[in-house]
């Protein structure tokens, strides 16, 4: 934290006398309160990519020492030859922090946070202290989970979807306090996420500019709505689902447990329940961060904002009607089944306009390559052929070959890296110098790019294969089974792939702290873009603008024939604009 | 909350933002918020549901486990302080801070006397031998259940249910009675609230509300019917 | 009364500490012991075959005749073997046990558990191996002391301890639904198990009046009390009947 | 190692992979769209000095058209779908002559029983075999699923088949063997630390074989 307090007001545009504590630590500043969430969920990431090392090593080499796994307790990997009891709390904690510790705060703690007042024109969140309190409960809930894989027996291990009752008694799992922790930390999860989107959609609601419409939001805002919108409504589910687990675990409450006449499925219902939204919280938010990006870097308008927009809204509404397709093998009725499965297929259609959406962006653009754009069109490309693939687990008699296979893996690392991280690569490169005031290294950030674009197909893309050949999810050693014993030069490839692909990572993450010190002081607006934000000085002062700016145009007008140069922002008032209607400030 | 939006005040000038709706920002909020509680309860109630309608054999019997005439009178306790509220919300609308506060005093008594209660509820239910995991054994209830009066597979359901449930609702009435109470002290003694600036009755009001409505729809499910 | 109840505890703890210094530990080979012979009548139950065809490992390692289930298990002579017999009560209060020896082992060979029933003290260390070199899990499913549920993926020794006294902690592998294993957790270092002879011994007991217990996995237990002076040797046999 | 998917052992298989092959088809004409698209434009939109974009916010009869042609073929997919859906899992999909066998799973074994002479379940001749599932080709078989414990998912891939076992219900799940032979059955549910050694040899034998079978293993059994 200390670099951030060097470097994130290096130029502050007018006083600020509060004290360090106020300023970094128990901030109240959005901006603030967003890099938190950066720092603390690109730790996450860090930990949850080690954590894929280690499941990797034991899938390409099984029994076998891992380098370096000496210093793992006995009770993980004695001698470094990790247990199958280990292996499923990796299995477990990587998705666990990955989705919620990494990717989730990266896209709505982080993006949500930092844009959503920069860009619509105010000065911070409508509670900035709530949304202090949001940061502090996500921190806790982190370490919480990172403490569970040190208590007693171990971490939870019944797979992040924790499915009852496995999860719900001990006997059945082998582990214990670690199991308690994760519905703790879920818990708090929820709280954090609930407290942030209530913030969001408040602040959106009710804090934007004048002459901020509602169609004239950026996409990147619409989408940070939507999503807060569905975690505002899915995350207490969540947590009331994690609160009956936690009482099963603790209190010997018989919720889940079928012995005691509990229900198994009940749980799979209310976990997908918040699942399904859940998977569009992950992909929202880089979707509308996507399309802020292509369009600069198309140096044109999105194509189709409104379908766009639509396209959100429909996703987010079918989003609440499809969780079953999670369950079409749990012995939920067939009928059900089948509605399931229409549901699933029509919510492919929005996702299809979208991409359909950025490629007429692109068409007939003046396509600018920085490393953003890279990145964003990665995301269309990626997000293409995760979201096809969904469409085989969609049908449901295919589903019920593929279903828990390596091609669900391969289906959600697609829409999950190949998607959301790829879009946050370009997000973190794109607002960084509105951050810290200095730009990311361009050279490098292409490198990294190329590199983790090339690993990340080798790595996943022969997942399907995997799948294909009906090798199943959470195997600790899938050479077990004769007719996957085949397979296995083909897990040598994925580790490796694995392997160079998060030593790549480690050029990211020096740009980014190389940067943060020593990289080129940010010009105001260096992508030359329309947003507010980039009406401000790198980094953005505390309190945003004295005077908040007045929105004369919608944010995608590149290449205007009004404008000389090939953008137009949102705040440049033009001979010919005309002043918004202000409706008068309600009530207190 | 009162407090957070006061320093952004301090921090920013005020500003003619256009309104996306004629809400202030506190009552949006607590809207907001309480359909991410409209959420909760729903797992939680939906949760019981699936379970009764969904159990083998015959549900337990509220009228022999629980005592619905103490839980009668608290629930007449509660829809008491949500009219006290509402007392409280007209007295300082009408600009007469003195009334508010009688009023607002009332409806945290009511809300410490519905908590109070419930506490004095689950002790004697635990010792009649109703625990979350059912019943204990050795305890009155086993005896019934042995009779055959109360049925043996679904009590450990409805002790599961019902504990979260009204606990979680327990939970809620006390945020409620201490967030009142702190508005009390800090804002509604000093005289801060005026015929002008009322936002914190108001949206505390919105969230007791809530809690009370939530309480009937418990009331009902879990001990009446 | 409160008063009078405080002087009295401490006057007995005064006392049981006097007592502890002066008593001198008595060297464990003197003392008396206890032994005797489990015997079997009835009709012998014939244990079931168990088809390790699914580990080959296994499988190779019995040549001779094909493994059975070990619940029962009636020695040539009619007697009884894997009955577990142990001091329950009777011990002087004073009595403390000596540090155990080394690790007590509990081998996992040819998908079987070695011993199937063994004994082990409080704080004692137990050895358990894999040597079959396949996958084993070890879930003990204890009630007084803290469960567990490790795995074993190769050849290798886990260590466990047991912090309370506990009769018995049923271990199984769930890998190999047939494995079984039995282990009593004792505070004191008088039980054994009864052989390939039905014979048992309990050695080293200080003077006294004992309840002995016996129990077998599938036919229970049963008590005798037997009274030990000086370093005599008892004997007390036990009868189990088939059903 | 297959680079498609494995061999086809029941009657369902061959509806599964041409559906299977359908969606290929469908996602492939669309990946090749998208992708050759995205690098057609990225080589030929590239920034050049001087060259300005094409300024424009849409068309609406592009957003309508790559609306409807996802949207139809979505729901015609869906349609042919359910039908193979209804025909292989639907509630009254059990073929009424269908050779009953139980499955209950429990951590980490599958224990089957098999009907015995009278080819029904719950009578006394039933026997229990652990971990070996032999079933006669041709003949529609239904196996009725519980669990012990934990949720554990009966997968046989060459069947195509996969149903969860699911404690506190009994789920039926049916298939018809076509080729005889030897294959496995795997747990596709993370039920615990010995879920990768949850596996069980599937036999499909000709009928006289597996009478033949019947026979030897009742006899085991019953000793």
């Amino acid at each position: 934290m200390t670099t951030v307090a060097a470097t994130a007001h290096t130029t502050p545009a007018h006083h600020d006398d509060r004290s360090f504590i106020r300023k970094y630590i128990f901030s109240t500043d959005h901006k603030i309160i967003g890099i938190q969430f950066l720092f603390v969920s690109l730790f996450f990431l860090l930990i949850g990519g080690l954590l894929a090392m280690q499941m990797r090593w034991q899938l390409a080499y099984p029994g076998q020492p891992m380098p370096g796994g000496g210093i793992l307790p006995e009770s993980m990997a004695p001698g470094g030859v990790i247990l199958p009891e280990y292996y499923i709390q990796l299995v477990t904690m990587h998705g666990t922090f990955m989705v919620f510790f990494a990717i989730m705060p990266l896209l709505v703690g982080v993006y949500a946070n930092f844009l959503i007042p920069l860009k619509i024109g105010t000065h911070d969140m409508a509670f900035p202290r709530i949304n202090m309190w949001s940061f502090w409960a996500f921190f806790a809930a982190g370490l919480v989970m990172l403490s569970s894989l040190f208590v007693p027996d171990g971490a939870a291990r019944a797979g992040w979807t924790m499915y009852a009752p496995l999860s719900a008694r001990h006997d059945y799992s082998g582990a214990s306090i670690g199991q308690e922790l994760w519905s703790v930390s879920i818990i708090l999860v929820g709280l954090s996420s609930i407290l942030g989107s209530l913030n969001y959609i408040t602040t959106i609601i009710n804090n934007r500019a004048p002459g901020m419409t509602w169609f004239r939001m950026p996409l990147s805002v619409w989408s940070l709505f939507i999503t807060a919108i569905l975690g505002l409504l899915a995350l207490p589910v969540l947590s009331g689902a994690a609160i009956m687990l936690l009482f099963d675990q603790i209190i010997g409450t018989h919720f889940f447990d079928p012995a005691a006449g509990g229900q198994a499925l009940l749980w799979q219902h209310l976990f997908w329940f918040f699942g399904h939204p859940e998977v569009y919280i992950l992909i929202l938010p880089a979707m509308g961060m996507v399309s802020d990006i292509v369009a600069n870097g198309s140096r044109k308008p999105i194509f189709g904002y409104h379908s766009m927009v639509f396209a959100i809204i429909a996703i987010a509404f079918l989003g609440w009607i499809v969780w079953g397709h999670h369950m079409f093998m749990s012995g939920m009725n067939p009928t059900l089944g089948s509605s399931f499965m229409v549901s699933t297929l029509v919510i492919a259609v929005p996702s299809a306009v979208k991409v359909f959406n950025w490629m007429g962006t692109m068409w007939r653009g003046n396509i600018q390559f920085h490393v953003p754009m890279l990145n964003a069109v990665a995301f269309v490309a990626m997000f293409a052929i995760g979201g096809l693939s969904g469409i085989y687990m969609a049908a449901t008699p295919v589903d019920m070959f593929i279903h828990d296979t390596y091609f669900i893996v391969a289906h959600l690392h697609y829409v999950l890296f190949g998607g959301s991280l790829f879009a946050l690569f370009g997000a973190i490169v794109y607002w960084y110098p509105k951050m810290f005031g200095r730009m990311m290294s361009e050279r490098w950030g292409k490198v990294h790019f190329w590199l983790t674009f090339v690993l990340y197909n080798c790595v996943f893309f022969p997942m399907h294969i995997l799948g294909m050949g009906g090798m199943m999810r959470r195997l600790y050693d899938p050479s077990q089974y004769t007719f996957l014993q085949p397979y296995q030069p083909m897990n040598v490839f994925i580790s490796i792939s694995a392997f160079l692909l998060f030593a790549t990572q480690v050029i990211f993450f020096v740009n980014f702290w190389w940067s943060l010190k020593k990289g080129k002081p940010a010009p105001q607006n260096p992508w030359n873009d329309n947003g507010l934000e980039w009406s401000l000085p790198s980094p953005a002062p505390h309190g945003n603008w004295e005077k908040v700016p007045t929105v004369y145009r919608g944010p995608y007008e590149f290449s205007s024939p009004q404008a000389a140069e090939d953008f137009l922002p949102q705040y440049t008032k033009l001979p010919t604009d005309r002043e918004p209607v202000r409706a008068p400030v309600a009530g207190h | 909350m009162t407090h957070a939006a006061a320093t952004v005040d301090q921090m920013l000038p005020p500003y003619p933002a256009e309104r996306g709706l004629d809400v202030y920002n506190k009552k949006l909020g607590m809207w907001v918020f309480l359909a991410s509680e409209v959420m909760f309860f729903a797992a939680l109630i939906g949760t019981y549901v699936i379970l009764r309608f969904g159990a083998t054999g015959e549900w337990a019997k509220p009228g022999i486990v629980l005592n619905i005439k103490i839980t009668a009178f608290n629930t007449f306790l509660l829809i008491c302080s949500s009219v006290s509220m509402v007392k409280a919300y007209a007295a300082i609308q009408d600009g007469d801070p003195k009334k508010m506060r009688f009023w607002l005093l009332m409806t945290i008594l009511g809300g410490a006397a519905f908590v109070g209660i419930q506490v004095y509820e689950y002790i004697h239910l635990v010792q009649h031998g109703f625990v979350p995991s059912g019943v204990r054994e050795g305890s009155e209830l086993a005896e019934l259940v042995a009779k055959g009066t109360l049925p043996a597979a679904t009590m450990g359901l409805y002790g599961s249910t019902f504990y979260t449930m009204t606990g979680f609702h327990g939970f809620h009435v006390t945020c409620g009675v201490i967030s009142m109470a702190y508005l009390y002290f800090t804002k509604a003694l000093p005289g801060k609230y005026t015929k002008q600036d009322y936002g914190g009755i108001e949206t505390v009001g919105l969230y007791w509300h809530f809690v009370d409505l939530v309480w009937i729809i418990l009331f009902t499910i879990v001990y009446l019917i | 009364m409160r008063k009078l109840g405080a002087v009295a505890a401490t006057g007995v703890v005064l006392a049981l500490g006097l007592a502890a210094w002066t008593r001198q530990p008595p060297p464990p080979a003197q003392g008396g012991t206890i032994s005797g012979k489990v015997k079997f009548t009835g009709a012998k139950p014939v244990m079931p075959k168990i088809d390790m065809t699914e580990e080959p490992k296994c499988k190779a390692k019995y040549t001779a005749a094909p493994p059975t289930d070990e619940a029962v298990i009636v020695n040539a002579n009619g007697t009884l073997a894997d009955v577990f017999v142990y001091v329950k009560s009777g011990l002087p209060a004073s009595y403390t046990a000596p540090a155990p020896a080394g690790p007590v082992t509990l081998d996992q060979d040819g998908c079987r558990y070695h011993p199937h029933v063994l004994g082990i003290l409080v704080g004692q260390a137990l050895a358990i191996k894999n040597s079959d070199g396949i996958l084993h899990n070890i879930k003990a499913k204890a009630k007084a002391n803290r469960p567990f549920n490790i795995s074993q993926p190769t050849v290798m020794t886990s260590s466990k301890t047991f912090d309370k006294p506990e009769v018995m902690v049923a271990l199984e592998c769930n890998v190999h639904g047939w494995m079984h294993a039995w282990l009593g957790v004792l505070p004191h270092p008088f039980f054994g198990v009864s052989g390939a002879d039905g014979s048992f011994t309990l050695k080293g007991l200080p003077p006294g009046t004992y309840t002995i217990e016996a129990w077998h996995e599938k036919y229970g237990a049963q008590t005798a009390t037997v009274t030990v002076a000086g370093s005599e040797t008892k004997t007390a046999d036990f009868n189990f009947a088939g059903k | 190692m297959h680079w498609w998917l494995p061999l086809k052992g029941s009657t369902f298989a061959g509806e599964v992979d041409g559906l299977f092959l359908a969606i290929t088809i469908i996602t492939g004409i669309a990946f090749v769209l998208v992708e050759v698209g995205l690098i057609w434009f990225i080589v030929k939109y590239r920034q050049r000095p001087g060259q300005k974009a094409f300024y424009t916010h849409g068309n609406n009869r592009a957003e309508v058209i790559w609306t409807t042609i996802p949207a139809v073929t979505m729901v015609a997919l869906g349609l042919i779908s359910n039908h193979y859906w209804v025909k292989i899992k639907g509630r009254h999909s059990v073929p009424a002559n269908a050779y009953p066998i139980a499955i209950h799973a429990k951590q980490f074994e599958w224990q089957v029983t098999y009907p015995g002479a009278d080819g029904q379940l719950g009578t006394p001749d039933d026997f229990t075999v652990r971990n070996q599932l032999h079933v006669p080709v041709g003949r529609p078989v239904v196996v009725h699923l519980s669990s012990e414990d934990v949720i554990h998912s009966f997968f046989v891939p060459v069947f195509r088949v996969k149903q969860d076992a699911v404690p506190g219900m009994e789920i039926n799940a049916w298939f018809q063997a076509t080729v005889p032979g030897t294959y496995e059955l795997g747990c596709a549910e993370l039920c615990g630390l010995g879920h990768y050694r949850m596996r069980a040899q599937v036999v499909v034998h000709s009928q006289e074989d597996y009478d033949a079978w019947m026979k030897q293993a009742a006899q085991e059994a019953s000793q």
